[in-house]
């Protein structure tokens, strides 16, 4: 696959400027947030999506950087708050943040504590060691009989989950899955063949065969569905009008084709959508 | 050995300086004390003796509230000791007050208790200057003529573990002198010594007698109590069993168990020395 | 005798009797009464305090929706938890075991005359007390990054006689326990080791002097002896042990906790499955202090003075059982061996 | 006398005296001559293997290429590790600080004569040292999710009289410093027990007899002698919590571990920052451990016998000083009390 | 209190039973003992006098290999303790060895040392059975009678704290007669008993000495010095200073320092009692 480009050192952004505030999106605000001014978002490192520059700075990262836009075009300014993954969901449940983002998937268990604003689709992928004769997944009994790993509260886990049920319910070869606290450490477990596979997102896993330098390679998976991701919202009283108000900015992102730029420049080019949805969808 | 000097008391009233009336003291069910009566006027030397666990270090320490006495009382220069007398009651006084009226009484135990963490000096000090509020500088001047009429001044910075049993003792008794107490109690001082060092400190109680202390002293040293002693209380089953002067007392003893106690203490020194 | 006496001086008179001499004059009916107790204000105050708030935080856990009691009824004996907890109990088990074992061994180098011995059980302790569990435990489940292969053999590079993969040799479960036991016995090393220094060396001179060799002496009166204050800390170490085994969660073995932050990761139901992890852990730490209460009476028993809990007042109160300093010189001038 | 002993019966002879009366006969000059000591094989050999494996792993350490020690050194000093250490040694000396001062608090509670402190200290010590930190950490980070404001107020859903929201009252500093400081409190509160516990009564009855007040007699004479107790053990907490404070990271609190671990979860330079965070570790550990000699040493003065490290063969040997039984009872025969 | 019974010693030979040949002993720089010599015969009882931190306890403990000599040697029943006579030379022996040797003699301390986490009974049990690997039916019997012997037959099962410190001793040295030593060493004995219960201790040890046993005894008790030892033998600066038997040595001094401590020990007794 394509790698994306390596973000750039210390810098905040892309090139663009931060796109200037539309009035007309600002109305959509509830007035407790328009108030307030700034939005607490809690976001996991989760390369490309989260990157925390090496040496101190501003976090980056294509997700990030859509946030960031979405924001400002509602007036709003960005906190940004690195925490873990597991701790992201019930952070938002805890009301310790207004929103997350950093390629949360939309999943139903997740529906049914926060509010998705849709931004982006991707495509689960395996990593595997370079010298795996296992390349590609096209089928899912090509997963049977291996150790699994995964990161702890990631969607991917649940996935890689379902699949080693499925290869027991099918008389596969038995499948583990073995979840560990962060993709790093997921990442060390398969260099030394502690595990066989690792399960990431598409864009987390082309980062990692581009950072680990030919340890690795990317074992493209050929079943199973494109899973949309997107800024979660915590939910309260004013949820469904805030999630109006970044549904709203997120389609002129991509209409102005600012989403699409972000996406080349910081995820090689993958998972543009070409409308934001709320998940679960409002009732009125 | 230096005269211990401002420990000079009075004998001038005719009233008693300890007055015990009644006392009883139950541990649990255990009746320990069960009536003691006991007058001792100021400057007498009163040795206690009896056998262990007949009650004598349990009466000491009714006489400065160490025990709380389950009856009677104690009076140590005319107040109640632990009460306050109001109406027809005595009330139990406050923590502080008891602290206050301990300060009148100084006490020497067996096993010394003296302050490991502070120095010989350090030990003197300690009390007067916390608990009397006097300036460190007079009592330091004090401590050290009461240091040096024990004979310990050139250990005045030294810890106490470097010190041996003796020392230790004689240190302790200048510790309780320093606070200038109107009554001594010594609960048996040189038990826990080695034979050779009681000597040592034999002497110095002598030394305080004859400077008209008020002493009373828990020993089995019975020549201690034959030459100093103004008066022997033999106490058995938590009561005065036998009270006179020595020579009554130990070379004349009436009740039954003075006499057993006395024959056990002396088994075992077949003849005398020399 | 009387003579001496009277040279005293009369004009000192007792600095602290401050008040009157009334109550010499008292009857003595009114000094044998019933005396009336002092009350302690504050204390009663501090205590009807602090029930008020435990009452109000009892009443606040039953009414709180938040609390989710029905989740937490779900997730009680739900079968992964079940495992999990299984898993926590054989690792606190094996590895305490093998902690306690190693660190006898390490206890003996530090006190060995060999100063070699001594040099390297003191550096072991130096790394295993210095770092964290965690960095251990990563370490040792990477171990394969540094070195592929573990194995016996010559020195400075020489053949190797046995060996294998370091994966194969170190399986999940060995990592876990290796782990958890390297760090523990470290610890336990010094608790041995304060509990032989503890036994005054007067009983190891009793049994040399009735002619017993050192390994008697070290097996049937010394250790005996010194159980009794191995044992307290070490009851202490397993139950900190069923706690931090939960770092194994580092190296994905699913233990009690872990089991259940697997679960509640992806349904968020977080505290109703916490309220469910702490009940195991204090229902098993509970267990743990009842037995070690048992263990210390046990190899507590022929030493007077055992009661473990302290009667009223006994630091600042002085009305405590005192205890004969000359006849319990045998079993207690111990300490100062 | 002779005669009494004359009646002795000449049959028995001694049991153990087994081999010849050779020496009886042998001249002076010879039993006068030095001897030969005897040698322990055994203990060299096991020193000259255990320096081997020491060499070789410290050879291998230096050889191993995939230690990445170039990585090692560039990380060593990085600002973000840098900045993580920072904050490790605030939440230690912190949340020590607090704990330390309501393990006096619950300590004293313990020891009251009062049997509702007792039990609401008992209760509060059995639920700290009952659940792991990293529970308790995250139920306290994730507490507005029961109660989503905190305040003071009439009890059983009476007003509120001054409160906010809960995620305001307890940022992440506060849940990260409360949380450690509410779970080391439950062991320092022991700790600090044992420590006034083991002040012989003998000391408060000497400093009540002298007219000392309670106050006093504690600030005076109980606590600084209880400290040579509590000291030792503080210090290891101290230690402890450097190491256990890195649980934060759950909360999300970028400390020296979670720092690194933010690092190496882009970078995927694991090893090479574990052995980072290790060395920092361990150099904070060694340098608390002198620091804690240095205080050990300074509240031991006046206590004979301090020396921490045993001589040759204490347990086993015989050839340790002894010490007087009766001269030093009275600093020793304390553990009685 | 019956007769010490199986402790029956002979003298039928007129080799010592411990011979002490010009004994060294320093502990750092410090020369504790600079030459002793000092033959013991069997059945003889030979009591030790001097001054506290003369050696008395150093060359006791010599004798059982506790404190390895840094000189000369000590011979029991004949043997070098600690070492084995070849060629010209002593080599030191293995630890085992020297526990074997050490079962020949008995030893009393001063504080007792019964093994706390054992019944009185199986104190006594325990060195036979394991040391001497003798049947425990058979060993229960004798200890039964020593203890019998001693008085203390109805507290076998107890455990030693629950007894007295005269209790305690009576039981200690129970605990080494039941190994039959060839001599018994006692290092003062009753110097941590209160004064009441010294009797009783002393009592025994008269009985173990008219049953013949040879017994070497440090103690301040001249009574029992002057009422049972063959020979009295007064150290001081780390040697014999004076020797011989107790009328000469307790009533009629010949060297300073004997003189010195026999009136320091008699000081505090001002008058015999009675
Ligand atoms: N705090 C206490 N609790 C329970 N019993 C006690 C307490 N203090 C003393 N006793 C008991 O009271 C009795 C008398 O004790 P006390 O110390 O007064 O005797 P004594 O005459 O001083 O004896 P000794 O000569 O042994 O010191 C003893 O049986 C003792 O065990
Ligand atoms: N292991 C040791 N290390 C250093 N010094 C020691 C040791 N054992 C004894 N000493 C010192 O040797 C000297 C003699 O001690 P020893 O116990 O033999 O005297 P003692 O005559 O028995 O005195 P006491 O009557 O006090 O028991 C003392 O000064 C003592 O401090
Ligand atoms: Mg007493
Ligand atoms: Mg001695």
């Amino acid at each position: 696959g394509s790698s994306p480009q390596a973000q750039p050192a210390g810098g905040t952004s892309s090139a663009d400027a931060t796109p200037s505030t539309d009035s007309t999106l600002v109305k959509m605000l509830p007035a407790s947030i328009r108030d307030k001014g700034t939005l607490t978002v809690a976001a996991a490192v989760y390369a490309p999506a989260v990157m925390q520059p090496s040496g101190g700075g501003e976090v980056t990262g294509w997700d990030i950087e859509l946030t960031r836009k979405a924001a400002a075009l509602l007036g709003l300014k960005v906190d940004f708050k690195i925490i873990p993954f597991d701790g992201v969901i019930p952070g938002l449940q805890a009301a310790r943040y207004d929103a997350a983002t950093g390629e949360i998937n939309v999943t139903p268990d997740r529906t049914k504590v926060v509010t998705f604003v849709t931004n982006h689709v991707s495509k689960d992928a395996f990593i595997v060691k370079a010298d795996s004769p296992k390349a590609s997944f096209d089928k899912p009994s090509d997963v049977c009989g291996l150790k699994i790993g995964a990161s702890l509260g990631s969607s991917e886990a649940a996935t890689a989950q379902s699949m080693a049920d499925e290869c027991k319910s099918s008389g596969g070869a038995s499948t583990t899955v073995e979840t560990f606290q962060t993709q790093a450490q997921v990442n060390l477990a398969l260099s030394q063949s502690r595990v066989d596979a690792a399960l990431a997102s598409g864009s987390q896993a082309a980062y990692t065969v581009d950072q680990t330098k030919g340890q690795f390679k990317l074992g493209k998976l050929g079943f199973g569905p494109e899973i949309k991701t997107g800024l979660a919202l915590a939910n309260n009283a004013d949820t469904a009008q805030l999630a109006k108000a970044f549904q709203a900015a997120t389609n002129k992102l991509i209409k102005d084709g600012v989403l699409a730029k972000v996406l080349d420049q910081l995820n090689g080019g993958l998972g543009a959508v070409d409308k934001s949805e709320i998940v679960p969808a409002p009732s009125s | 050995m230096a005269t211990i000097a401002h420990t000079e008391h009075v004998r001038d009233q005719s009233d008693p300086i300890v007055k015990i009336v009644e006392l009883r003291k139950s541990f649990g069910d255990f009746e320990v004390l069960k009536s003691v009566n006991l007058d001792v006027y100021p400057g007498q030397v009163v040795v206690i003796l009896g056998r262990s666990g007949s009650g004598k270090s349990t009466m000491l320490r009714c006489i400065n509230h160490l025990e709380k006495p389950s009856g009677g009382a104690v009076l140590v220069n005319g107040e109640v000791v632990g009460y306050r007398l109001k109406g027809e009651k005595l009330h139990e006084l406050r923590p502080n007050e008891i602290a206050r009226q301990r300060a009148t009484t100084g006490m020497v135990f067996q096993s010394f208790n003296l302050f490991p963490h502070l120095t010989v000096l350090e030990n003197l000090l300690e009390a007067p200057c916390r608990v009397l509020r006097r300036s460190p500088h007079e009592v330091r001047d004090e401590a050290m003529k009461l240091l040096t009429s024990v004979g310990l001044a050139e250990k005045a910075n030294v810890y106490p573990s470097t010190l041996s049993g003796g020392q230790q003792q004689r240190v302790a008794i200048a510790r309780a002198l320093v606070m200038k107490p109107s009554v001594m109690l010594f609960d048996e001082p040189t038990s826990a010594l080695d034979p050779e060092l009681v000597g040592e400190v034999l002497e110095v109680m002598k030394e305080l007698a004859r400077s008209g202390m008020t002493m009373i002293v828990v020993t089995h040293e019975i020549g201690f109590a034959r030459g100093v002693a103004d008066e022997v209380v033999f106490m058995a089953e938590g009561r005065v069993a036998e009270q006179g002067p020595p020579s009554q007392v130990i070379d004349n003893p009436q009740a039954e168990a003075t006499k057993t106690f006395l024959r056990s203490l002396n088994e075992r020194r077949d003849t005398p020395v020399q | 005798m009387e003579s001496a006496k009277a040279k005293t001086h009369p004009q000192h008179t007792p600095s602290n009797a401050v008040s009157a001499t009334s109550a010499l004059t008292a009857d003595q009916e009114t000094l044998a009464r019933e005396t009336v107790p002092l009350r302690h204000h504050g204390r009663t105050v501090a205590a009807v305090f602090l029930l008020l708030v435990v009452a109000n935080l009892a009443h606040s856990m039953v009414t709180n929706q938040n609390f989710q009691w029905p989740t937490v009824w779900h997730y009680l004996f739900f079968p992964e938890i079940m495992a999990g907890l299984g898993r926590t109990l054989i690792l606190t088990v094996v590895s305490m075991t093998m902690a306690i074992v190693l660190g006898i061994l390490l206890a003996a180098c530090r006190l060995s005359g060999n100063k070699v011995l001594q040099a390297v059980a003191g550096a072991y302790l130096w790394f295993f007390r210095g770092t964290p569990l965690l960095i251990q435990l990563i370490f040792l489940y990477n171990l394969s990054a540094l070195y592929p292969r573990l194995g016996i053999g010559v020195p400075f590079g020489g053949p190797e006689l046995i060996g294998g993969s370091t994966n194969l040799v170190l399986s999940l479960w060995t990592v876990a326990l290796v782990g958890l036991a390297l760090h523990e016995s470290a610890y336990m090393a010094e608790i041995v080791r304060g509990g032989l220094l503890s036994v005054p060396k007067h009983q190891t001179e009793a049994a040399a002097a009735l002619g017993m060799n050192n390994v008697m002496a070290f097996g049937r009166i010394i250790l005996p002896q010194a159980l009794r204050v191995i044992v307290p800390p070490t009851g202490n170490q397993v139950i900190g042990m069923l706690k931090y085994s939960s770092l194994v969660s580092v190296i994905a073995l699913p233990d009690l906790l872990y089991s259940a932050q697997m679960i509640y990761t992806q349904t968020f139901e977080t505290i109703p499955l916490l309220i469910v992890v702490s009940f195991w852990y204090l229902l098993c730490t509970s267990i743990l202090t009842l037995f070690q209460q048992r263990i210390e009476r046990y190899y507590g028993r022929g030493v007077a003075g055992q009661s473990t809990t302290p009667g009223r007042g006994r630091i600042l109160g002085l009305g405590m059982p005192r205890k004969r300093v000359r006849t319990t010189l045998s079993s207690t001038t111990a300490e100062e061996g």
